[in-house]
């Protein structure tokens, strides 16, 4: 986080539809994890209790496209518990996790079939008429977000609603949130509002910062996520990773560098047929 | 789509390959008739919007113009459209006999009648008309009612005027007692 | 609800959601307000946005507190030294002393003026009991706490009335025995000190609460107070209450926007079903329900004991009458009284609590439950099934088999073969129900705004509404006794009950029952256009006056006006009484009728229409002038001056010392739950309340005062995921799998001297029952230093139960009947228990 | 009920919040791991011996005399029946298999798994033209058929040199496919799987082919020369081993030195080792051990592959599941 290069900045389409998910508003009600398998049709998963504070949730899945993260921490090294908080929820750290619908998508530049594309929205999706399920997109995402179900052998997950937006609604979790922590926008105009709230936290003593431009979470190659997020700890406490890369920047080096060994290895054989050859006339 | 573009889309220069299903994507509430709802769960009074299709809700979900949730839900409010199309809802009465180790179907007409017989037979054995000091009390403490606070108003109005008005029984109770 | 109503007048919240927004402080006490009720908390959220302090005073570390700026851990049952000492450390306060605001808001709104009898003595004097307590009874004769000053029986009354009262006052507030320095002289122990000694919080972080609270309130700022069943569930609940009215109305802030103090209900219609009781002890409108005793033999007896000779309750005839004839109908005449005979006589307590006993006790043998869950929410759950298992019949109307329907097959004591099914005699209807989106109806809100919800399909199979069965049942036993001359028979026969019906059920038209509800003229059914309307002489029927005008006279229920604004809405829904939002609002303006601060106005005097205007719909005469002065023969309202903003109350004023009303004491004070692991430092010599009703009986034991078996102080409350006794949320598998089991969170403290691990099966005790559950150990729980020793806190969420998706220990299975005395509302919010690591093996009890 | 998620907690549920975990979300994954599982490490395998067969083939054929005849044919056949299960193992590893169609929908560039499908099919034909052309001139078609006519009609030198694209595309590509994901492990080491995959492929053809072409004096000339590749190949394969052990850093690299994985790559860094040694330990011995000892080289190499194939692959699942490894990555990435 110490550099300061892209700061604020994504590269997402003037058009783009995006969330902000503001933590300091989120007060881990769950309403955008319900709201989402409400609309969405999404059954029951993974039914247990894990002890993880108030996350029962665990993890995004393909039958969970919203998924409540609680952290505490409330007392210091010491164990000392404080009265005085920072303002906006600083001890008990909640954050609503969804896919990012990065700018550039490594599940989307994965996809062998072209289930996944980017919609008029600038939105990324998984088309299911499409997806023949060969799980390529799943290690291919930075954020650990499409799954692949077991109920039907497809790759799952965010749409950000993509049915609700093509006939004008907003999505599903950012209508229900009660606190606006989840909100839904153009992507630039949210990011001026996250800049601004972030401004205005900082003010008020807040360790608060972006996550989601081009300095953090949208780093790599992937040039911003159009689902991001207001934080007030390092990512990697909410599980977050803080400068993940686009995975297809690796594709050109590696057939780069296979291409080479093809060579050396090619130019080896020959090397080592010529001197049968020559080994026997000699 | 042009020939050419066609082919730009599927060899990974727009790599934008649209499907008809995704071409035909729409809101499944897209004309649907809307009901004007209120959560069932808490008491802040989220209003809702009930979406139905063919006499099937399809969606519930949160009412933009209320002054209260603006188009919010909490996860219980959220979760409205299963609680109505929950896996486990019951849907058949259900009755069990004295000292039965099972569950029985029986019509709800049956069911209603054999209610009533009851209530006829308990009020009637413990019915008191005057107390011990002779004034008219006019009660039955045979029979209680417990519940109201996730009811209707006009529910509640139904049973206190039978029970308390009309039967006499004292003991109606709801959740505000606790 | 009498502790608010004993000091303002109604029960009710007193401002909306809403007005949240507006407050410069926000104190959440005694509630968890961001977990159960999210989305009145958006409120929260924006006053905290625009600027505002969030307090959460809790014994947990909740999502209230996360987004809260103060979070002041206190040990559960000490409420109300923390919110005494409030009152002693603003009475002390320099601001308060200095500016003109207070002062002006008190001496004209408040009793503090109001001379007290001499014969009262204060619970300081008495070693912690008021003057007028009956050890033997275990009850008080309130006769001592009146005023000072005579009542004048007042003549040419058609209904009779009690005495009107003119008490003696000192408007310097000076004289020992007015009620402002009866008032400060005892709360004067009440210190940060005492709080840190008692509540657990350290001194300083009290000041700053105090502190926080006095500079956001005033002339331009208000300080508003949420509370939930976290203030109420305690023997001494109606006075932490009745302690936080009193605060406020010391530091003026009843009445105005951003201000008051707003009670969470939990069910989406709690608040209506108080107004429209499902309660033993009251009629529709907050009417006392008639008791067997002499005085209230007649109608003109219940009068002359109930209705005050001054303030709105002079009005009672009207509603009382109104409402016989809505329930009585031609059967209710001026010869009869109306049909007063015909109104069940209560004998004694048959609240909840006092239900469960007698069906145990087999004086109740048949049962009706709709839509709620005893073997679950019941306190001492384990009786609650042994009464269920000794009825003859029970009724079930739910949309899950809950746990008392399932009881007879699947509760603990079944599934481990202490009792067979064999064994139960109740005969158990289980009747499926429909859900709010497949009936008509109203809802009424936690800040007592009436919503109509339309009916969007039929319900499916057997499902029906209870407006249904009700109906239904009703029918078939007025034929039942269609012959029946005895006076059982006289009665049913009496009750009007011909609502038409409609739809391929045979559903009641709810329009029909909401005009009745609303009120009408009996000649001509007309709907009245609200309560003032109401007459005394049987021309007018109404279910509800509180209620009325509800469904105007052109037929349109404003329940189902849906436009919104910005401000008070208005037009959305309706909201008892009158539409009124804020209540108490002539509060709002100064006593000459112009707003405290142009930051803070709400209504206002206008001289030149000669009426009240503003944002609001007054809660007060609308064209009484502020300088109105009522002739010495005035009732009513009329006998209020036009600076009287209560308008139920006997002189119009808020109490700070409240005469009449409660059972247990004019001013509150602190005594310890009725388990508790420590003495109370107040009054040793009577540590817990001594008018709160027991159940002393083996089959609900209750533990000493600092049992060493029993060290831990427990806690119950409910979670964002789960809905009370879980009926609507356990069996739904998106609620269900949110919070799959049921846990205990303990300190890690706790954890390390148990030996017991995060997700450990753990066993919670008392003599009562046990509970099992996984152990959440969490920093959020935190030991506290209550009179020098540590006291160890745990929580436990009390929706599970032995049904459903998501399971786990009841809760209630632990708790015990013990009751305030005004609300007759159990203690869950603290008692004492133990918790060992393990599990509960099949069949192992106490 | 549905049990439905495709990972698990790799803690025990209920762990407390500790001093460790709090830098990490209770220490679950950051990141989906994939789920490919014997299928894939089977068609990894497969796919090197098809690939490095056709190569050395094409090699033979393009370079070699006579005595590579025998090398030309047997790598024909030998790389297309090693890639013949290839597309079935892909098709059954489908969580929608009745799709696999859906992969000829689209060409991706920047996809390595489209590229493998249009590569494989590419392999597929040139494979498939080289064996009827071989199968023409064995006589294995017979003489006076079309078929025969029309396949000896097909020009052999520039099949081997088309042949030689795809084939290396198909020693390599997974490599590639696999460093083109979040998985830690794999992503560190884009770089070098492609060209250790390549390696491991050429060297374990070579050994197939070496044991394929036996002890027979008429395919001693052939099977020198293959050994010969065999070790040079063997040498970059260890070479490159030992980049992706120490490039992989200790926390990334934790899946190849503890557990099941880590005792794969340890075997697989044995085998090539063995192989190369006992090679050359062949070379100074007398003839009859200098047989046995290639015999077994061979033998270690072919199952090196496998094992390396197995360790990389479960390895990457185990890395996927290591919050550390991937915050280790995503930190040090930039």
């Amino acid at each position: 986080m110490s550099s300061t290069t892209g700061v604020g900045r994504t590269r997402a389409r003037p058009g783009a539809f995006g969330f902000l998910t503001d933590t300091t508003l989120c007060i881990g009600c769950k309403a955008c994890e319900v709201a989402c398998k409400q609309w969405n049709q999404l059954p029951m998963d993974d039914f247990g209790f894990t002890g993880m504070s108030y996350d029962n949730t665990g993890d995004l899945g393909a039958t969970t496209w919203r998924h409540v993260a609680f952290i505490e921490r409330i007392a210091d090294r010491e164990g000392r518990r404080p009265a005085r908080l920072q303002p906006f929820q600083s001890n008990w750290l909640m954050l609503s996790d969804v896919c990012k619908h990065c700018v550039n998508a490594g599940c989307m530049e994965a996809c062998p079939t072209g289930a996944i594309i980017r919609t008029e929205f600038d939105t990324v999706v998984i088309q299911q008429d499409i997806c023949n399920g060969c799980g390529y997109c799943v290690p291919a995402c930075p954020f650990g977000v499409p799954a692949l179900s077991p109920l039907d052998g497809k790759a799952h997950k965010c749409t950000l609603c993509y049915d609700r937006l093509r006939d004008g609604l907003e999505p599903a979790c950012s209508k229900a949130c009660p606190t606006d922590a989840i909100q839904f926008g153009p992507v630039h105009a949210l990011l001026d509002r996250a800049k601004a709230r972030v401004a205005e936290l900082r003010a008020q003593g807040v360790e608060a910062h972006l996550y989601g431009d081009e300095a953090l979470g949208g780093t790599g190659g992937i040039g911003g996520l159009n689902a991001f997020f207001i934080l007030t700890a390092p990512p990697e406490v909410y599980n977050l990773p803080a400068k993940p890369e686009l995975p297809q920047r690796r594709v050109l080096p590696g057939f780069l560098t296979s291409a080479l060994a093809a060579l050396v290895l090619g130019i080896a054989t020959v090397l080592a047929f010529r001197r049968e050859k020559e080994g026997h006339r000699a | 789509m042009g020939i050419v573009q066609r082919l730009r889309h599927h060899i990974g220069l727009v790599p934008n390959p649209v499907s008809r299903a995704t071409r035909q994507a729409h809101a499944r509430i897209r004309g649907a008739d809307v009901s004007v709802s209120v959560c069932p769960y808490c008491a802040v009074g989220c209003s809702q919007l009930v979406y139905t299709k063919d006499g099937r809700i399809v969606d519930i979900e949160g009412n933009y113009e209320s002054p209260i949730n603006g188009g919010t839900l909490c996860p219980k409010g959220a979760a409205t459209w299963q609680l109505v199309h929950s896996p486990l809802r019951e849907l058949r009465v259900k009755y069990r006999a004295p000292y039965s180790d099972r569950w029985e179907e029986r019509p709800l007409e049956w069911a209603m009648e054999r209610i009533a017989q009851l209530v006829k037979e308990t009020r009637d054995a413990t019915f008191v008309h005057r107390d011990e000091r002779g004034l008219v009390v006019n009660r039955t403490l045979g029979i209680a009612h417990l519940g109201g606070a996730t009811l209707d108003n006009e529910e509640n109005y139904l049973i206190k005027k039978l029970f308390t008005g009309g039967l006499g029984i004292v003991a109606v109770e709801n959740q505000a007692r606790i | 609800m009498p502790g608010l109503g004993a000091r303002l007048g109604r029960g009710g919240a007193t401002t909306t959601l809403a007005s949240l927004a507006d407050s410069d402080c926000i104190v959440i006490m005694g509630s968890n307000m961001a977990e159960n009720h999210p989305v009145g908390f958006r409120f929260v959220v924006k006053a905290r946005q625009r600027g505002a302090r969030v307090i959460h005073v809790d014994p947990r570390f909740s999502r209230t507190s996360a987004l809260a700026d103060l979070h002041v851990p206190i040990r559960p049952g000490s409420d109300l030294v923390f919110l005494g000492a409030l009152v002693n450390y603003v009475l002390n306060s320099e601001r308060w002393n200095q500016d003109s605001f207070f002062r002006e808001y008190v001496l004209h709104y408040t009793n503090a003026s109001v001379i007290v009898s001499p014969e009262f003595r204060d619970t300081e004097e008495l070693a912690g009991v008021f003057s007028g307590y009956d050890p033997e009874q275990r009850r008080y004769d309130p006769t001592s706490w009146r005023y000072a000053g005579e009542a004048r029986p007042l003549e040419g009354e058609r209904w009779p009335c009690r005495p009107r009262i003119e008490p003696e006052r000192d408007p310097t507030l000076q004289h020992p025995n007015c009620a402002f320095q009866v008032v400060k002289r005892h709360f004067a122990r009440y210190t940060p000190e005492l709080v840190e000694a008692v509540c657990g919080v350290p001194r300083e972080l009290f000041r700053e609460v105090a502190e926080t609270i006095l500079a956001n309130s005033g002339r331009d700022r208000t300080t508003a107070f949420c509370y939930a069943v976290a203030w109420t569930q305690h023997t001494i609940g109606t006075q932490i209450i009745s302690c936080c009215a009193l605060l406020q109305l010391l530091l003026g802030n009843i009445g105005r926007p951003g201000g008051g103090i707003l009670a969470l209900r939990g069910h989406a219609t709690i608040q209506g079903s108080t107004d429209i009781p499902t309660l033993f002890d009251l009629l529709p409108g907050y009417l006392k329900m008639p008791r067997a005793v002499p005085e209230h033999a007649t109608l003109a007896d219940y009068f002359a004991t109930e209705r005050p000779a001054t303030g709105l309750w002079y009005d009672m005839p009207k509603f009382m009458i109104s409402l016989l004839k809505a329930w009585y109908g031609d059967a209710a005449t001026p010869e009869n009284d109306y049909g007063y005979a015909f109104l069940p006589k209560i004998g004694g307590d048959y609240s909840f609590q006092s239900i469960l006993t007698m069906m145990k006790d087999g004086v109740i043998k048949g049962l009706f439950v709709m839509g709620m869950n005893p073997a679950v929410g019941g306190q001492n759950a384990r009786l609650a099934r042994q009464a269920l298992a000794n009825l003859d019949w029970l009724v079930v109307r739910d949309v899950h088999e809950i746990e008392t329907a399932s009881f007879w097959y699947d509760a603990p004591e079944v599934r481990n073969g202490e009792v067979r099914p064999q064994d139960i005699k109740t005969e158990v209807f289980f009747l499926p129900a429909a859900i709010a989106a497949e009936k008509d109806g109203t809802f009424t809100n936690t800040h007592r705004l009436v919503q109509w919800h339309d009916k969007a399909v039929e319900p499916p199979g057997d499902a029906r509404s209870e407006a249904h069965f009700v109906y239904h049942l009703g029918r078939r036993l007025k034929e039942l006794y269609a012959e029946d001359e005895s006076p059982a028979g006289q009665q049913i026969r009496a009750l009007t009950w011909d609502y038409p019906t409609v739809g391929p059920h045979g559903e009641p038209d709810l329009m029909a029952v909401a005009r009745e509800i609303s009120g009408y003229r009996f000649a001509d059914g007309r709907p009245v256009a609200g309560f003032h309307e109401l007459a005394d002489d049987g021309s007018t029927a109404c279910g509800c006056w509180i209620y009325a005008g509800m469904v105007t006279p052109e037929g349109e229920h404003l329940a189902k006006r849906r436009r919104g604004d910005d401000r008070a809405s208005l037009d959305w829904g309706f909201a008892w009484p009158a539409n009124r939002r804020i209540l108490y609002n002539r509060a709002s303006a100064d006593p000459q009728g112009r707003p405290w601060s142009e930051r803070k106005k709400w209504i206002w005097w206008d001289p030149e229409q000669g009426r009240w205007v503003g944002y609001d719909v007054p809660d007060f005469p609308a064209t009484k002038p502020p300088d109105y002065s009522p002739p010495p023969d005035a009732r009513g309202l009329a006998a209020h001056p036009g600076t009287a903003p209560f308008v139920m109350m006997l002189d119009g004023l808020g109490w700070l010392f409240v005469p009449v009303g409660l059972l247990d004491g004019p001013l509150p004070t602190h005594y310890e739950p009725w388990e508790t692991p420590v003495e109370n430092l107040l009054y040793p010599a009577q540590p817990r309340s001594p008018v709160a009703p027991v159940f002393v009986r083996p089959d609900n034991p209750y533990h000493e005062i600092g049992d060493p078996r029993y060290p831990c102080v427990i806690t119950t409350y409910r979670l964002t995921e789960h809905h009370t006794a879980g009926g609507m949320s356990r069996w739904v598998p998106w609620l269900a799998e949110l919070q799959p089991a049921g846990f205990v969170e303990i300190s890690p403290e706790l954890a390390r001297e148990l030996g017991i691990a995060n997700g450990d099966w753990v066993v919670v005790e008392t003599a009562r029952g046990s509970a099992e559950a996984r152990a959440l150990v969490t920093e959020r729980v935190q030991p506290l230093t209550v009179a020098g020793r540590t006291v160890h806190v745990i929580g436990m969420p009390w929706h599970f139960g032995f049904g459903g998706l998501a399971t786990g220990g009841i809760a209630n299975e632990l708790a015990t009947l013990v009751e305030d005395p005004n609300s007759l509302i159990h203690e869950a919010k603290s008692f004492t228990c133990r918790i060992r690591k393990g599990r509960l093996r099949e069949g192992e009890r106490e | 009920m549905p049990e439905l998620r495709t990972w698990r907690h790799r803690r025990a549920p209920g762990e407390p919040v500790s001093a460790e975990t709090r830098e990490s979300y209770y220490g679950l994954p950051v990141i989906h791991g994939p789920h490919w599982r014997w299928p894939i490490v089977f068609y990894f395998v497969l796919g090197g011996l098809a690939g490095g067969s056709a190569v050395l083939a094409a090699a033979a054929r393009l370079v070699g005399g006579d005595w590579a005849r025998p090398i030309v044919r047997v790598g024909r056949y030998l790389a297309f029946l090693a890639m013949l299960p290839g597309p079935l193992l892909l098709i059954v590893d489908l969580g929608r298999p009745e799709r696999f169609h859906h992969m000829l929908r689209v060409v991706k560039f920047r996809s390595p798994m489209s590229l493998g499908v249009w590569g494989l099919i590419g392999f597929t034909a040139t494979a498939f033209l080289s064996l009827l052309r071989q199968a023409a001139t064995d006589g294995l078609l017979g003489r006076a058929n079309v078929v025969a006519r029309l396949a000896r009609r097909l020009p052999d030198r520039i099949l081997a040199g088309a042949s030689l694209v795809p084939a290396f595309f198909l020693a390599g590509y997974t490599g590639v496919l696999l460093g083109a994901t979040a998985v830690p492990l794999w992503a560190r080491n884009a770089l070098r799987l492609g060209p250790l995959f390549l390696c491991s492929a050429l060297s374990s053809a070579a050994a197939a082919l070496s044991l394929l072409l036996g002890s027979r004096a008429e395919t001693a000339r052939a099977r020198h020369a293959v050994e010969r590749v065999e070790r040079l190949a063997l040498v970059g394969e260890i070479a490159l081993l030992e980049a992706v052990r120490l490039g992989s850093g200790p926390v990334i690299g934790r899946p190849l030195a503890e557990g099941l994985a880590g005792g794969a790559f340890a075997g697989a860094r044995a085998s090539a080792m063995g192989a190369l040694a006992l090679h050359l330990l062949a070379a100074v011995s007398p003839r009859w051990l200098g047989r046995a000892l290639r015999l077994v080289a061979s033998l270690l190499a072919l199952g090196g592959a496998f094992l390396l194939r197995s360790s990389i692959v479960f390895g990457g699942h185990r890395s996927a599941e290591d919050p550390d490894a991937t915050f280790e990555f995503t930190r040090a990435s930039r």
